[in-house]
């Protein structure tokens, strides 16, 4: 894990994604300003020492807003990656070890179904059908997450149970379950590692698309979509209440993908291969 | 190819001439769902159709007095109970057929039957008969004396039909006695109006319009900017209005409407059903941060529900001046010393959204929490307007002189107030207009007196034009954009 | 061939019906009440309940369930809640703008993405290939929102290069087409970005092939063996992104619509779910998951006449 | 006169060395081979000489090609001689060939590339090295795919394609390791001869002493990165001045020591066992149909013997296999274990599964790599009802590793930190853990290199001494199973041609299939 830092897209993507993710941490016990109280005589200032993004159309300090608003991205993509890994996984693994068996048509099936839905659309409908809020976001890109892990998990596990090793655990006499857990998790870890931190990043597009359209963090929970959302009408004469949380959501993605290739190289026999 | 190329590019440079001059595009958020004023209260139909497609026996003037519509003249009987209209003569449907007294008789009828699906059927309440002497006159005769009367029938909901017109048709093919002409309708993008040439009264100046449906105020912004529409009576950005004032190309016009932007409060939910607690509320609340917060500046404060243009209006404000320590104080008293928790659902206008935002950050400074939920228009009727699921909400009546909603224990505020009642019949059946004056000013003392909501403002009319054009209405007293004066400068 | 074709179009047939299904209940369970927003708050609770008889609301989930269907496969969508006029009126003038903007975004997606990955993966390793992949990086990691909204403000309200939204029609094709270029651009950049990753890891992965080795033996130059051996190798993977982001374009409109105020498929069911117009939503998605299902269904026929190990297969 | 001359040359990839000093030569119509072990550095030296190496490979010293110095021409004139001058044959079939191209298109391309003759004129002379290569046109017109042709027939569309332009050398990288016994043969002397009709050099690169030894007319041996012996083949074999020659030599003809089998009552015996496969199906609805692995065989395995399977890929043996574990159901007859019957539709319960354990192929995908070797080797106490734990444990783990010759340090190891020739080993210890009565070595040696095989088959012989094990010897390697088996069944299509002691197979084949096998199975039978 160690030689990842080695890389330069890694570690300039951990730096990132690092700092986004410190900012969350941090801002549970410390922001510059509250981020909950409405100060309109403070409203629209620019960038100053004090107010070191500026101050929105409440008064508000955007530097806090936006350390505030990395905690809603990280903890709503966690979840989403976390419910598509948590799901996605175990039947994907299912699918794999009884491949051909009606469970795997079924899973296989209703992956393609829900593929066939485009994901944001139905992210609006769920969203529409349940009320707008944190959690209901993090369940319609949840949702998305589990067909991609599924058949990620079930490609990799297919090409492994052809694998001697796992012809081995069979002449031992274990069963699909146990090899599964035993055998095929572990060497299916690295993939997910890089799927997950890619699915994550894009949860945080997600959300922030959510948000955007008013269908995420409701207020006055922080969040970087809304606060583009609301900041829209402004940009024209107050840029910077759009430019600080669009940097913010494209330096985290940037981040996370860039750790996500680097990772995705390294793991990459093929590549090892070639640099061996 | 280059031939092709200049002319097709000449083309649309005369053809987007020919337009400059003669038609207007006017931009609008919400897109009405059918063109029927009579069969829904959908403020956008009457946006469209008021004063340009359809008429009604009275209509509003653009300061809110009544004046003849299709009725060129009336004589009201002495007990108050006989109104008699003199039609116009002449007066012709867009489809050619005459406008007489039959379809002013079958117009009411139908909006008072049993069936009718007319939102405002309590206009036509008082009727007790409705009959055609002869093509030119019209006879009404009321239950009861009502002094709102003429004003009732100045409603869009009001309007006059062409007996035996198909009502399904209507909903997309109007037609009406008004100086224009249903066109086209892209559902969803825009509708086309042109000029009725047969017109019975003052031609409009305009040969057609079109409305525009942005809902999206960025793009509102925009689409002024680019040129793209030529006016946004009701422009959703107030923060914008700035810059369209800095720049010459634009007029921003400022005027009022009938619209009381107010806290509407939940008087069945503990612990809102106890006056303390809504005096604490509405002492909590800081109308001219609000204002300068969500809209910009633009609005004016008011202290109970009634439009501060209205001459019975009175300034009732300092009854609920902002006071953050006198709140706390009569929260103590109320029993809740350490605040309570309950909910704020917000609509998705602007002035409510942002609005909730800063009410919420004021109520938490006296201790109360809310909740807050923004939600479509489909779930705040649904939530709020019917299932009184709701502490609190924001939200703009915008139909004139609509305190009577006050009366109605069944209403959303859930409003029980048996003297307010007995003021409304009182109201009602009063014809003598200085005593309606002092009815009215009781009736909002009462209002403010018993905190029922929090009365924040009075929303502005913000609207947006382009230099050039003329005639617009300053003002909204009711949900129109009145065409039939607006003319392109030189 | 033949056989492959019609167990497709089963599995075609067996997704619709399903995917009708999901969407029926799913849209069914959405709150709110269609007659009460077109009548507006103050309208008189018979006044609804008279709308809701006329528009049919009080039959079971059942039946609107079976005549919905029905409706759909004799071509008639039923008529929209709230606007009174047939839904494949409506559908039919937005499909005009919304899907020429989606191939219009697919074109441009491929026309950016094809030769940059192509570079890149030729030219390894160079500044060129460190260009490319640090730009198309930039370009999936930036929320197409966001850059919609400052290329608006920068593009069409600073300079006026562009309009700034709206749609003109399309009967000055010069017109429409400027109106729809913005947008299709904001659609097709994080998508021409994915293509061009996808294209060079796919050629890069066709380079190491034995093949490869085999046509350079041959006497092919670097470039040769590239252009007549890899690329069709390598158009498999990118076939099947390029068939997904069909469904990702359609999706992106919903967002770009509203930035843009287009009339469109996209705008129509952002209106219909805050109206309620379920009939308008329900027809709307299902006209969009047909269109993806088919454009699979149509990426996989493809793999068979670019791959001819699947067409045995097919037999 | 050499066509090729290679003197001096050194090759370094990166910054590791992968080639010192190398010299050789070729001429026309004669065959150079280059044997080496893996690592060895030969297929290098040969894309030395086209200049196809890998990035960042930078070759100095000689190579003379037909007059010209390979090192010093530039991309262009390189690309003129690659494929006209020099044809090139690989290693693997399955994927030296363009799948979305047809075979027609890819032999004429080498026509097209360096003539100005029209398509038509290119497709002419590419049907006519097919038809040379042994592919006529009547059963592989120029517009099949190569996905429609078996290995052999690709290897020799690879081959038409090197030499459609009459090249005047052809290097070919282990043309035939990755092909049956049979068609290697017939790969191999369509290459001899084709060197002679043409009068081409060729530069044959292999592993196999065995595999050239019958066509090769010079003989150069490497070994990291150096030529360590070269010279006229009948030269090389009478003299072997280098003990790694010896060594290779002595390996690849290796029959370990064994005493004789004490024969007793069978520990399994197969009674026209029946396997099918289901097939995809044809049509929409209807049947899927079957195909038929293994056809009613039946065998006896007596306890302490040692029973080769003998057959080319797909003839039904690992199906076999398979079934003779238990991992798959049977469809007819029966297995007898240790006396115990198990019969169609029934799997193998897990008291008798611990009597058998089995060595696979591929020594790197045998061990899960993110396990201990402790952990490895003690996964068949899955099948004990009371494993042992602790202490006893670690004595099992000791011992077997012990038996094996590893260390019990080893146990503590990851699996990538040994070498293919260990791990085998290590396959091994984890079959013997839990004392089973049978080990099925499924090709167990059949990846290593031969100095290493004929490690492991000593040590598997003296196993079986010591153990009194049974072995059943799967293989599709002739030399292998005649080193180490007490009798052999020869499969062939699901069905068993021949049974019998081994020496006997092997002197007195009875069935035609059997002779065709020894015969193409090339045997280093050149006495020192």
């Amino acid at each position: 894990m160690m030689r990842a830092f080695k890389m330069p897209g890694f570690l300039i993507g951990f730096i990132l994604a690092g700092i986004f993710v410190l900012a969350a941490a941090v801002s549970f016990f410390w922001t510059p300003d509250a981020v909950d109280t409405v100060d309109i005589v403070n409203k629209l200032h620019v960038p100053d020492a004090k107010n070191w993004f500026g101050t929105d159309h409440f008064g508000r300090d955007i530097f806090s807003m936006i350390m505030v608003g990395a905690r809603t991205s990280i903890a709503v993509a966690i979840v989403a990656v976390g419910i598509g890994m948590g799901l996605g996984v175990p039947l994907g693994l299912a699918a794999a070890a009884r491949k051909g068996s009606i469970l795997d048509e079924v899973i296989m099936r209703t992956n393609d179904l829900i593929f066939a839905f485009p994901a944001l659309l139905i992210a609006i409908m769920i969203t529409a059908a349940f009320g707008a809020s944190a959690v209901n976001a993090i369940i319609a890109i949840g949702i998305f997450n589990i067909p991609v892990f599924a058949r990620l998990s079930r490609g990799a596990a297919l090409s492994l149970w052809t694998r001697d090793f796992v012809l081995a655990a069979r002449v031992a006499g274990k069963s699909p379950a146990h090899i599964s857990f035993e055998h095929i998790l572990p060497n299916i870890l690295n993939l997910l590692i890089v799927q997950g931190t890619i699915q994550f990043s894009l949860g945080i597009l997600a959300e922030a698309a959510l948000s955007y359209v008013g269908l995420g963090a409701q207020p006055p929970t922080p969040s970087w979509g809304r606060m583009l959302a609301e900041s829209q009408t402004m940009v024209s004469f107050a840029p910077h209440l759009a430019l600080f949380p669009g940097m913010a959501i494209v330096l985290t993605v940037l981040g996370l993908n860039l750790m996500g290739d680097a990772l995705r190289d390294l793991f990459d026999p093929k590549i090892r291969r070639d640099r061996a | 190819m280059k031939t092709i190329l200049t002319g097709v590019s000449a083309l649309a440079l005369t053809a987007s001439m020919a337009f400059a001059q003669s038609t207007i595009t006017i931009g609008d958020q919400l897109e009405p769902p059918y063109l029927d004023p009579t069969a829904g209260a959908a403020g956008a139909i009457d946006n469209v159709v008021y004063a340009n497609i359809y008429e009604g026996l009275t209509r509003f003037a653009s300061d809110g007095s009544i004046i003849p519509g299709l009725a060129a003249s009336w004589d009201i009987s002495d007990d108050g109970l006989t109104y008699t209209f003199h039609l116009h003569d002449g007066v012709k449907f867009h489809d050619g057929s005459d406008m007489t007294a039959s379809d002013v008789v079958w117009s009411l009828n139908r909006a008072r039957a049993e069936d009718s699906t007319n939102a405002q059927k309590g206009l036509f309440a008082g009727i007790a008969d409705v009959s055609a002497p002869d093509d030119t006159t019209v006879v009404v005769t009321l239950d009861a004396p009502n002094g709102g009367f003429l004003f009732n029938m100045a409603w869009g909901d009001a309007v006059i039909l062409n007996e035996g017109d198909d009502i399904e048709a209507l909903k997309t093919h109007p037609n009406g006695t008004g100086a224009f002409m249903f066109e086209n309708w892209v559902q969803g993008d825009s509708i086309t109006i042109t000029r009725n040439d047969n017109y019975w009264g003052t031609p409009a100046k305009l040969e057609g319009a079109t409305f525009k449906y942005i809902s999206d105020p960025t793009a509102a912004f925009a689409a002024m900017m680019a040129g793209d529409v030529d006016a946004f009576p009701v422009f959703p950005a107030p923060e914008n209005l700035p810059q369209f004032d800095a720049d010459p190309r634009f007029n921003v016009i400022i005027g009022s409407t009938e619209g009381e932007t107010i806290l509407s409060t939940n008087n069945a939910m503990p612990p809102l059903d106890n006056p303390k607690v809504r005096e604490a509320v509405s002492h909590a609340i800081d109308r001219n941060a609000i204002i300068d917060g969500a809209m910009f500046g633009y609005g004016t404060p008011i202290g109970s529900h009634f439009a501060p243009h209205h001459p019975a209006y009175i300034d009732l404000t300092g009854e609920s001046a902002y006071d953050p320590d006198l709140a706390r104080s009569l929260l103590a008293e109320a029993g809740f010393p350490d605040g309570f928790t309950t909910t704020l659902k917000l609509p998705p206008p602007a002035y409510a959204r942002r609005g909730g935002e800063i009410i919420a950050a004021q109520l938490r400074a006296v201790g109360i929490e809310t909740e807050v939920t923004n939600l479509e228009w489909a779930d705040w009727l649904e939530q709020v307007f019917h299932g009184g699921d709701y502490g609190f909400t924001i939200v703009s009546h915008t139909e004139p002189m609509d305190f009577g909603i006050y009366a109605n224990p069944d209403y959303y505020f859930h409003y029980d107030s048996p003297e307010y009642q007995a003021l409304m019949e009182k109201l009602t059946a009063e014809t003598d207009p200085a005593v309606r004056t002092e009815l009215m000013q009781d009736a909002q003392r009462m209002l403010a007196a018993d905190d029922v909501n929090g009365f924040l403002f009075e929303l502005a009319k913000t609207g947006v034009a382009n230099a050039k054009v003329m005639g617009l209405w300053e003002n909204a007293p009711t949900q129109a954009t009145d065409l039939t004066a607006v003319y392109w400068a030189e | 061939m033949l056989i492959y074709i019609l167990k497709r179009l089963l599995s075609l047939g067996l997704s619709l019906v399903a995917a009708s299904v999901v969407i029926f209940l799913a849209i069914e369970v959405m709150p709110g009440d269609a007659a009460q927003i077109m009548l507006g708050i103050n309208a008189s609770p018979d006044a609804v309940e008279a709308l809701r008889q006329e528009l049919g609301l009080n039959l079971s989930i059942y039946a609107r369930y079976l005549s919905w269907v029905g409706g759909l496969l004799s071509g008639d969508f039923g008529v929209s809640y709230t606007y009174r006029v047939p839904v494949t009126e409506m559908i039919g003038d937005r499909v005009w703008l919304s899907f020429p903007m989606a191939i219009y975004a697919l074109v441009l997606s491929t026309l950016i993405a094809f030769p940059i990955g192509i570079i890149a993966a030729a030219k390894r390793g160079s500044w060129a290939d460190w260009l490319v992949m640090g730009g198309t990086q930039l370009g999936v990691a930036i929320p197409n929102f966001w850059f919609a909204m400052l290329a608006v403000q920068l593009l069409a309200i600073k300079y006026h290069w562009f309009s700034a939204g709206g749609f003109p029609g399309w009967e000055n094709p010069f017109l429409a087409i400027r109106a729809l270029t913005l947008p299709a651009f904001v659609l097709a950049l994080p998508q021409a970005s994915i293509l061009a990753r996808v294209m060079r890891s796919s050629l890069l992965d066709t380079l190491s092939e034995d093949f490869m080795r085999t046509a350079r033996a041959k006497g092919n130059t670097r470039r040769q063996a590239l252009v007549k051996h890899a690329l069709r190798n390598a158009m498999i993977p990118v076939l099947t992104i390029l068939g997904l982001q069909f469904s990702f374009l359609l999706a992106g409109a919903i967002i770009v619509e509203k930035i843009f105020f287009l009339p469109g498929i996209g705008s129509l069911i952002f209106t219909a779910i805050s109206q309620r117009d379920l009939i308008v939503v329900e027809s709307v998605v299902m006209l969009l998951v047909f269109a993806v299902i088919l454009v699979t269904f149509v990426v996989d026929i493809t793999y068979a006449v670019v791959d001819p190990r699947l067409r045995r297969k097919a037999r | 006169m050499s066509i090729l001359s290679i003197s001096g040359l050194n090759l370094t990839i990166g910054t590791v060395p992968i080639l010192r000093d190398v010299s050789l030569s070729a001429r026309a119509g004669e065959i150079l081979a280059v044997i080496g072990e893996s690592g060895s550095g030969k297929s290098m030296t040969a894309y030395c000489v086209n200049q196809l190496l890998p990035r960042g490979a930078v070759a100095t010293g000689q190579v003379r090609f037909d007059g010209q110095d390979m090192l010093a021409l530039d991309e262009r004139a390189l690309c003129t001689l690659r494929g006209a001058d020099i044809g090139m044959v690989f290693q693997e079939p399955m994927t030296a060939l363009n799948p979305v191209q047809t075979i027609g298109a890819q032999v004429a391309e080498t026509v097209l590339i360096h003539t100005g003759k029209s398509k038509a004129e290119a497709l002419r002379i590419a049907r006519d090295t097919l038809n040379r290569c042994g592919l006529p046109a009547a059963q592989f017109p120029l517009d099949k795919y190569p996905h429609e042709l078996s290995g052999g027939q690709r290897q020799r569309v690879v081959i038409a394609m090197a030499i459609a332009l009459r090249p005047k050398l052809l290097i070919a990288d282990e043309p035939t390791t990755a092909l049956d016994v049979t068609t290697q043969a017939q790969i191999l002397d369509l290459l001899k001869g084709l060197v002679k009709q043409d009068n081409m050099a060729m530069m044959l690169i292999s592993h196999d002493l065995g595999v050239v030894a019958d066509v090769a007319d010079h003989i150069a041996i490497m070994r990291k990165g150096e030529v360590v012996e070269s010279g006229p083949t009948a030269q090389i074999f009478a003299e072997m001045n280098h003990p790694y020659t010896r060594a290779l030599f002595e390996a690849s003809n290796h029959i370990p020591d064994r005493e004789a089998p004490a024969v007793d009552a069978p520990i399994l015996s197969v009674k026209n066992l029946v396997r099918d496969y289901l097939l995809p199906r044809k049509s929409l609805f209807g049947p899927a149909p079957k195909f038929r692995a293994v056809n009613g065989v039946s065998f006896e395995l007596k306890r302490g013997e040692s029973l080769g399977l003998v057959g080319e890929s797909g003839c039904g043996k690992s199906t076999l296999t398979r079934a003779i574990l238990g991992l798959e159901a049977i469809q007819g007859g029966e297995i007898v274990i240790n006396g115990h019957r198990i019969g169609a539709g029934q799997f193998v319960p897990r008291e008798l599964r611990r009597q058998m354990q089995v060595v696979f192929q591929d020594p790197y995908g045998s061990f899960n790599p993110r396990h201990k070797v402790a952990r490895l080797v003690t996964e068949p106490f899955h099948l004990l009802s009371d494993p042992p734990s602790g202490a006893a444990r670690k004595a099992a783990i000791d011992k077997a590793l012990t038996e094996v010759g590893m260390h019990p340090d080893d146990a503590d190891k990851f699996i990538h930190e040994f070498s293919g020739g260990q791990r085998q080993r290590i396959a091994i210890a984890r079959a013997l853990i839990i004392e089973p009565e049978l080990i099925i070595l499924d090709e167990a040696v059949s990846a290593l290199d031969v100095s290493i095989r004929a490690q492991i088959l000593d040590l598997l012989a003296d196993l079986s001494d010591r153990l009194n094990l049974s072995y059943l010897f799967i293989s599709h390697d002739l030399s292998v199973v005649r080193a180490i088996t007490d009798r052999v069944l020869v499969m062939k299509s699901g069905e068993f041609v021949e049974v019998g002691d081994t020496g006997r197979v092997f002197t007195d084949p009875q069935h035609p299939y059997t002779r065709a096998l020894i015969e193409a199975a090339p045997i280093l039978e050149i006495t020192p």
